[in-house]
Order: C-alpha cells, then structure tokens, then sequence
C-alpha cells in the first residue's frame, strides 16, 4: 500500500486534469450542488436527459483530485445510460469504496476501478463520493414524484 | 532525492533553546504514519507543554470541585485558581484591570459576545459596520449575520489579491461617521500577515466607532499590550497558546463592559433573582453565567505562565527565523506558489502555498504520509480566498519548538509532491 | 459522641459494589482539613473516575490536533473521537439520532441558545411562556430577560411552601393558547423534588408550546429517554456526570434544530460564506461554531460510558437507599428543619436543611472542618428560596461513589453544629 | 486554632442573635445595601446623622453568624461617633482582618476584637467586612460632594 499505488495511479491524475467534462450545462434538465465543508470540495453536477435515458453528465467546482477524478469518470460511466442503469452503477461504486466489495463493472466501466485504492484512506472516502451522492441525490429526487 | 543546499546559515542566532523546550510537549516523541511527527498545524491549535497537561489533571484529582459556592476547602482552592487565571491574562496582555478579562469557551464566541451584547443594542438600520476581506469567519459571519439582522451596511477593507494584504487607501470611506463598529485581524491565519492594525483603530477612533481586533492568531506570537492598542476589544483563544480547548477570551474596555446587555443568562452571573426582575453582577461576572470550564482555565493560567517564561519576543524572533528559512528553502521548488507579503517582516509564522495543480488535500494527504501535519482547504476564510481566486491553500504555521530541520523535511515532502503530480 | 443507632436496617439492598467504585475516582484517597474527604457536593458538580482523566490527558499527549479540518492522522482520530461521543451521548438518552446532539460549554448556554435561536424568532409580545417557581437560574433568568425583551409574560406554576412540591392545580390556566414555551426541570437541584414533567408536558403539547426540560440534575441519575419523554429540547451538563467542565448539551427534535436560527455565528457552522451572503450547515454543525471543547467532548464520552457501565437503575436506588438512610438519620436531630417531599421515591438523591438558628454558611463551614463538602445558600434557586422564605439551605447530594458510612458522618457533624449554635 | 476558638466564639453567636439593632428605619439619612452574590448574604444598612455625628445605625437583612454579628458589633460602634471617628474605626477594623494587624481598639470598642479569628478562616472574611464596608461606602460618597 503506498500512495503513488492507491491514491495517485496515472489512470486517477489523468481524469483528474481531464476538461472533457469539466463545464456548465446551460440546458441542463437537472443541477444541483454538493459540497463537503470540512475540505472545501465544492461541485455542480449537470445532466442532460431525452426520457429516461442520460444524454451526458458535465460538472464544474473546485475539488482535489479524487474529487475532480471520481467526477469525470461518473460523466463518462453515466453517458447513454439509463436511469435504472445509472442507478445500479452509482450503487456498485458506493460499495466498492462503502463495503469493501470486490465491484463487479463492465468493461466499459473498468475504469472506475482505479478508485478502488481509496478506501485504504478512509478520509478521501468521501472526495470520491462527493459527485456521485449529488447526482444520485438528483436522479432519486424526480423518480420520488418531484 | 538530494535537494539542492539551502544559501542560508544553517542556524541563524535565536535565543531559544529549542531542543530542551521540545522536551516539555509530550506528544514530540510520537510518531505519525511510522514517521516522527512533525507538527506544523500551530494555526489550527497548538501543542500542551506537560505542565498544562498537569494542571487539568490536577483540577480533576485533587480538587475538582465546582467554584465560587463552596464552602469547603477544594472549592476554595479551585475558585482561587479560577480566579487567578484571571489576573495571570490580564498582566500577559497588560489590561488595565483584571475586570477586563472575560472567560469564554473561544475566540469566536468572544466575537458573538460583542455582537450580542453589544452591537445588538447599540446598531441601528442604516449604521455602518466595517471589517475586512482577510478575516476568520469568527470575525466576519458574526457581524454579516448582525448587519443582515440590523438592517446595517457591511463595508470590508479590500484585498490586493497580488500579496493578500490590505489595501488601506480607500480607508476614509470605508471608515466613516455612520460606521458604528470596526473589526479587524491583528494577524492573518492564512497568510500571517499582520495588517496595519493602528492605522486602521486611530480611524475608527477617528469616527467614534467601537474597535474589535481578532488575536486569535496575534496574541499567541505577539508581546500584546492592550493599552497601548487602544481598542476596545480583543478576543483570542487558549488553546491556540498552548492552553487547553474550550477556553476563549473575551479581552474589553470596563467601562464599555458594564454598559453591556448580559448575554448568556443563568447563575452565578445574577446578584439577586427576584419573579419580577432580576439584577445583574457587574463584568467580568455577568457575561459568566453557568459553570465554567474550570479545569480549562486552570490549565490556560499555566499555559501563559509557560509562554511567558519562554518569553514572548524570543517566540516572535524564532517563528521569523523559521518564515524565513522556509521562504528561501521554498524558492527552490517549481511550480511552488506561496501567498502573503514579500516583506516577511509583516508576517508571523505562517506559510501558505500550492504546488504545481496539485489541490491542497492532495498535498496535505502526501505530507500526512511523511509525517507531517499541515492544515489545507479554505482556512476559515472563505472571502480571502475567493480574492485570491483559489481552491484553498497548504499552510505550514510554525511555533516555538518547530525547528529548521523540520522545515528541511516539510521541503522535502514537497518534492516528493512534485514528483507525484509532474 | 454516641447518636442513637439508626432503625433502618445496616445496609440495604444495593447492585452498586461501591467500595470497588470508590478506586476508580482518584480524588477519594485525599483528606480534606485534615479528615477522610467526604464530597457531598454532587449537585454541584460530580467527581470523575480515571477513565475520564485518562482521555483528557490521551487527547493532550497523542493528538492535539483541531478536528474536522485536518488532513493528517492525528487530527482524523480526533475528528473520529469527538464524533463518536455523539454517538454515545444519543444512544445514552435513546435520540432518534445523533444529528439530535449539539454540544454546548454547559447546561446554561444550552437553554440560553434555544432562547437565542428558537424563541427570539417565534415568541411575540403578548405570548406566554410557563416556567415553574422552583427553576434554577439556568432554566429562569432567560426567559424572564426574553420575556422582557419580547413584551411577552412570564407565568409560573408555584411551588407549595409546605415541601417545595410544585401546585399544579391550575395548570389549564398557567399554560393556555396563548403559551409559546414552557420550561421545566426534571429534577430541582435543593430538593431532590422531581416534579410530574409529562403531566406538564402533555398540557404544554396540548395547547401547541415548545417544551425545555431541564435535565441538568436529572440526567446523571436516572435513565433518560428522550423519545418517551416527548420533549422538544433537553438540557444537561456534562461536569454533573462524572464528565470534565466545560460541556454542555442540548438535545433538540431534529426538524425544530433544522429550523432555528444558529446562534454563535463563525467558523464550522457554514458550508459557503460570501461577502453577500452566508449558507449555514445544517444541526448539528449549524450551533458548533468554532473550535469546540475536544478534549472535553472526548472525555465525556467516557463519562458517559462509565455511567452505562455502572448502571443508571442501579446508581438511582443507590441514592434512594442513601437518601432514605440520611433522612431516617436526621430525624434525631432536634431543631433540623429539611425541604422537600415527604415522599421519597418523588426525590433523587439530595437533602437540603438547616439546623436551629446557624446560617447555612456557618453549617457549612463547620461540616468542612470535618472533612465533609456540601453546598450552602441559595443553590441559583433565589425565586424558590423566596417561595420557602428562607436565607439558603445546606445541600448534601448523592451519587454512586458515597455510602452510609458517610451520610453518618455528616449527622455526627451536624450534631456538632447543634452544639455549637446551641 | 479551632472553629469554636475562632469563630464561633459566645461573644459573636450573642451579637448574631441580637435583634437590638435588626431593624429597619424609615427616617434614615443614609440607607444603602450591600450584598455578597456567591454567599447569599445580602443585609441593607440605615443611618441616622445628626450633622456631622451618627445617632443610630441599624441593619436588616439575612447573613451568616460572622456577617449578622458583625453588622450588629458595626451598629453598637458608630453609635454617637463623628463620620470621622467612624471612619477610622472601620480603617481599624478592616487593618484587623485584612492586614493581620493587632487592632488599637478604645475599651468601648474591645469587643470588635472577637472578629479577629475570622481572619484565620479567608472565604469568612468577606462575611466579616460586608455590612462595614457597605457603611464605608455611604460615608465616603456624601463627603465626596454627592
Ligand atoms: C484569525 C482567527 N480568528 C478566530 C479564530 C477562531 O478561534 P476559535 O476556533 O478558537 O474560536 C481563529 C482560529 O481558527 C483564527 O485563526
Ligand atoms: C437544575 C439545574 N439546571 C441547570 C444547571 C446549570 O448547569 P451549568 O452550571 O453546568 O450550566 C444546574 C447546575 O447548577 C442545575 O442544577
């Protein structure tokens, strides 16, 4: 276990200076904010739906690493999905790092493994969580009758 | 691995025997993440010399009584204590009287204090509060949320976002006969500096307004003299001192504190209850409603006893040796970008930065491997760093017993910081 | 020397092994004025046992960091320790949630924050607000200077001066439609008297008020909880449990704490502060503005612990036995006039008295010279001691470490006392 | 050194018990009261002048042994003296407890002597001085030109 293993692998620091989904959403059918005030991570999530299925996922904020990493690779996991797939997506990943479970991604997904080194520094946890609570948040909310 | 050496004399003369004081903070002889510990978090809250550590455990093992009430012996023993404390503040920061010294859980609950007791009562709607941009949120949230509640105007000393001072220029404006109160740090905890504190007080006495100065960071670096500041309140925090968590000050003129509203209400702060109407004590008793936190200020009287012995000017010299070297140590490293005054005259021991786009808890998460605790983020002072336009900073913040060789370790953490997000 | 022998059976029926209890408290080895020290003082605050001590102490040597900010080890480990006694202060009141848990620096800034932050915004000149007569300050003075504050009215459920029994025949009209908030305490820190709170409490609920109940006697002695109770807020006090000064609780209905304006305004308290506006975090962290007491908070959370190890059934009829005990005892003695009910299972574990025509003072410095630590005057009770028209009481109070060897010790001095004002 | 020696003493618990000088006066020149918060005490004093002379002092109020004896002892003291006599004689009496000074009483005044071991017992002290300095007071500010 070191850092440059867990935390800091090529795979994690690459999503994290990614751009690709780094943006505002000026047609965005949901936004919402989320924060963790204990660390200043502080991100909107934007995403776009056509019924029940997600057009594309951007987000925008200041947050570490992990944070801005976990964010771009939601937007990427999230694209073309379903809501019920995304659902079950945002699920296995909150448990990869919540439970200690072996995830069980496709391979279009794989990358999301990467993540799996941050549950050995159980204060980052919730960098990584950040982006995903907020859209989870979003997609329980109108499915509740919103 | 080997950095290049540093251009600075490896010690430079300072009259503390550092090595023999460390030997007074227990905790220096641990080890964090397998390494030795250094601690370079002094801005969050300081270390505890054995002899604080003692005293709280005294109170609990051998008189632990409540004070003021009992007519027995351990009662009278801690109510002395308690009120020696008092005295012991009040010679440290040269009030003019012990009265003068309020008992507090924080610094920031000092600042609320003033807001109830005293801007409550005397700001109206279209008053004036002025304080600056560089602040703590104890010494901004209080007084947004007062104007707010008032209908009063928050006004702010501006930022120069190139070196985070402060830019005085527009002062008389900012400053003016409808500005009923004026707050201002005496020292920054994001960048140290140490704004011109008098400059910005002689104005506001100019006006007639009321001075609040934040010393939660001056007051535990600084030799303090509250008579010749000249402001009607101080407020700071034990346990950035060295003293125990749970112990604020609340330092204001007598006069101003007797013509106070109370502000918490209960006992011990009442001379006599009556179902109609109630009677209260003079300060520092009124604001003291409710059981103190006894053994805390115990153990804050020792904590000044402590500095005080170590001796104030000496700590001040150390911390500027310390800014210094790490300044010069730092320059050495790319894509390093540090905040707060070239002039590290104006500065106390503290050093903010970011490395290349590596984010502050990225930084401090690699430190903390290293053994090294610095505080990152926002700092409390969320307006000073939208200024400066940033995610938040590292702070490395230095106290007495920090030394130039851990500043050689912090460097090299750094690098490997560096190394990690090239 | 010889008082006549106690017609109650030697030792009643306890759970408690309290001489094995005793070591845990380091305090009980000293002597006072030369005798065996015997603390009768518990109402005042409670002695603590060394696992209380120890954590203190643990935070000072092995973390000292400030909490929730930090990035390193040290400053996880207290964020983690401070959190969980949270944790354990819910489950010890039954909470729905912890979220339902703030910490305060006592009892006193407790009621005073739900003054501050709920009732400031929700009671209009011509409301009402009910307390009772035999209130300690902590739980008077505020809503009496609220009261004035507001143009609302103050009524009082009165106390029967035959035994300092609450008269609650007129409740219907004390607490009616136009009553906003009603303040009662669970237990009266001169009497022992625990009034009939849900009788109170229903009759609160019914015409839609806000119930405080005041728990700061209540809750080291008896087994709480909060859900059954059905009260919007209690108040306590963490020096009354065995735990260190300083620290203070406020149970609040989640959704009631989510709603009230915050209180001390600073830092920790906000999720975003711009110079135009500030969003607040919700309850807890909304009313924890500031570095809190953390050492004081980790080491309550051993107190309360402690406590559960002990048993809070079986420290209640600890102090039922001793309490029936001292009463029994005290009998004997001519000219000692003693307040309260007559029945005991309404009364913990406290006797207040005063003998023939000796000031309470004067008791109590006589039972000192002895050895034994009571309490004497007007226990912040000045409103009740008017009612029962007297000049103060000497209050000896119980708790699980004291035994009947000692009540008997006191009676011996009290005899002393009779002799003296004889 | 004991409680009886000291304190409790036959010449105190008599003064405590007197009600010669327990009364209220409702043609009082000066009234003033004075109150120890942490102790309870809380005694109220009435002085009756005749020009520059103190006719009669009373006190009501409740106190302890120490504070009530001592309120009674201050009463059967200014009797007939000048401000001035009265005020050197509460200097006296303070030198006495606060200064461990051997008071220089005139025989009219020896009984102020039994006060002195209040001084061995420090919390009493204030007990002891409570209704002398609240006297104190009255007679300073008339002087002062109030
Ligand atoms: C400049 C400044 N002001 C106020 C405070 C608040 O101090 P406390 O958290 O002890 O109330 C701090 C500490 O964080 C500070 O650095
Ligand atoms: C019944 C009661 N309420 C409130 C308080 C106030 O507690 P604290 O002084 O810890 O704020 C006390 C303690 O003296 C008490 O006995």
């Amino acid at each position: 276990m070191s850092l440059e293993e867990d935390l800091y692998k090529e795979i994690i620091l690459e999503n994290y200076r990614s751009k690709k989904n780094r943006s505002r959403m000026d047609d965005a059918d949901l936004a919402s904010e989320g924060a963790n005030p204990s660390c200043g991570d502080d991100v909107e999530l934007f995403v776009k739906l056509d019924g029940d299925r997600v057009v594309a996922v951007t987000y925008d904020g200041i947050g570490c690493s992990i944070c801005c990493a976990s964010a771009n690779l939601l937007c990427e996991a999230m694209k073309g999905k379903t809501l019920t797939e995304a659902m079950t997506i945002i699920g296995e990943y909150r448990k990869m790092l919540l439970e200690d479970e072996t995830p069980h991604f496709s391979e279009d997904l794989a990358d999301l493994e990467a993540m799996q080194g941050v549950k050995h520094y159980p204060v980052r946890i919730k960098c990584a969580l950040l982006a995903w609570n907020t859209v989870r948040d979003m997609f329980e909310t109108p499915a509740s009758g919103g | 691995m080997q950095q290049s050496q540093p251009t600075v004399e490896p010690t430079a003369r300072v009259s503390l025997n550092v090595e023999e004081l460390r030997r007074d903070f227990p905790i220096l002889t641990r080890t964090m993440r397998g390494k030795p510990f250094i601690y370079l978090d002094n801005g969050a809250t300081a270390l505890k010399p054995q002899s604080v550590i003692d005293e709280e455990v005294r109170y609990y093992t051998e008189l632990s009584a409540n004070i003021h009430r009992g007519v027995y012996e351990f009662s009278e023993e801690a109510s002395e204590c308690y009120d020696r404390t008092r005295g012991i503040v009040a010679r440290f920061v040269n009030a003019q009287s012990e009265r003068e010294i309020v008992f507090t859980k924080s610094a920031t609950e000092s600042s609320n204090l003033i807001a109830y007791g005293w801007a409550m009562k005397n700001i109206k709607a279209g008053d004036e509060i002025c304080i600056s941009e560089i602040e703590h949120h104890a010494n901004f949230v209080p007084w947004q949320a007062l104007a707010e509640r008032l209908g009063a105007t928050l006004r702010m000393i501006p930022m120069n976002p190139t070196d985070a001072s402060l830019d005085i220029s527009d002062l008389d404006r900012l400053i003016n006969d409808r500005t009923r109160l004026v707050g201002i740090t005496a020292m920054s905890n994001v960048t140290g500096y140490m704004p011109p504190v008098e400059r910005i007080l002689a104005r506001a006495r100019a006006v007639g307004a009321v001075t609040v100065v934040d010393g939660a960071q001056w007051v535990s670096h600084a030799t303090v003299d509250v008579q010749k500041l000249d402001a009607d309140f101080l407020i700071f925090s034990a346990h950035k001192m060295c003293g125990p968590t749970g112990v604020g000050v609340l330092y204001g003129r007598e006069s101003l504190l007797n013509e106070m509203d109370p502000f918490l209400f209960g006992g011990d702060m009442v001379l006599r209850v009556r179902k109609e109407k109630t009677v209260f004590r003079k300060a520092p008793e009124k604001f003291e409603a409710g059981t103190p936190n006894i053994a805390g200020v115990m153990a804050f009287g020792k904590a000044v006893e402590y500095l005080q012995n170590v001796g104030m000017e000496a700590i001040h010299e150390h911390e500027q040796d310390l800014l210094r070297y790490v300044v010069e140590r730092a320059s050495e490293i790319d894509g390093l970008v540090s905040y707060g005054p070239a002039d590290l005259s104006t500065r106390g021991g503290i050093f903010s930065f970011n490395v290349g786009d590596a984010h502050p808890h990225d930084t401090g998460n690699i430190l903390d491997e290293d053994g090294i605790a610095v505080r990152t983020g926002l700092h409390c002072a969320h307006p000073l760093m939208q200024a400066l336009g940033i995610p938040g900073t590292v702070r490395a913040s230095f106290y007495l017993y920090n030394t130039r060789a851990e500043v050689d370790r912090l460097i090299e953490s750094i690098h490997r910081v560096r190394r990690i997000f090239s």
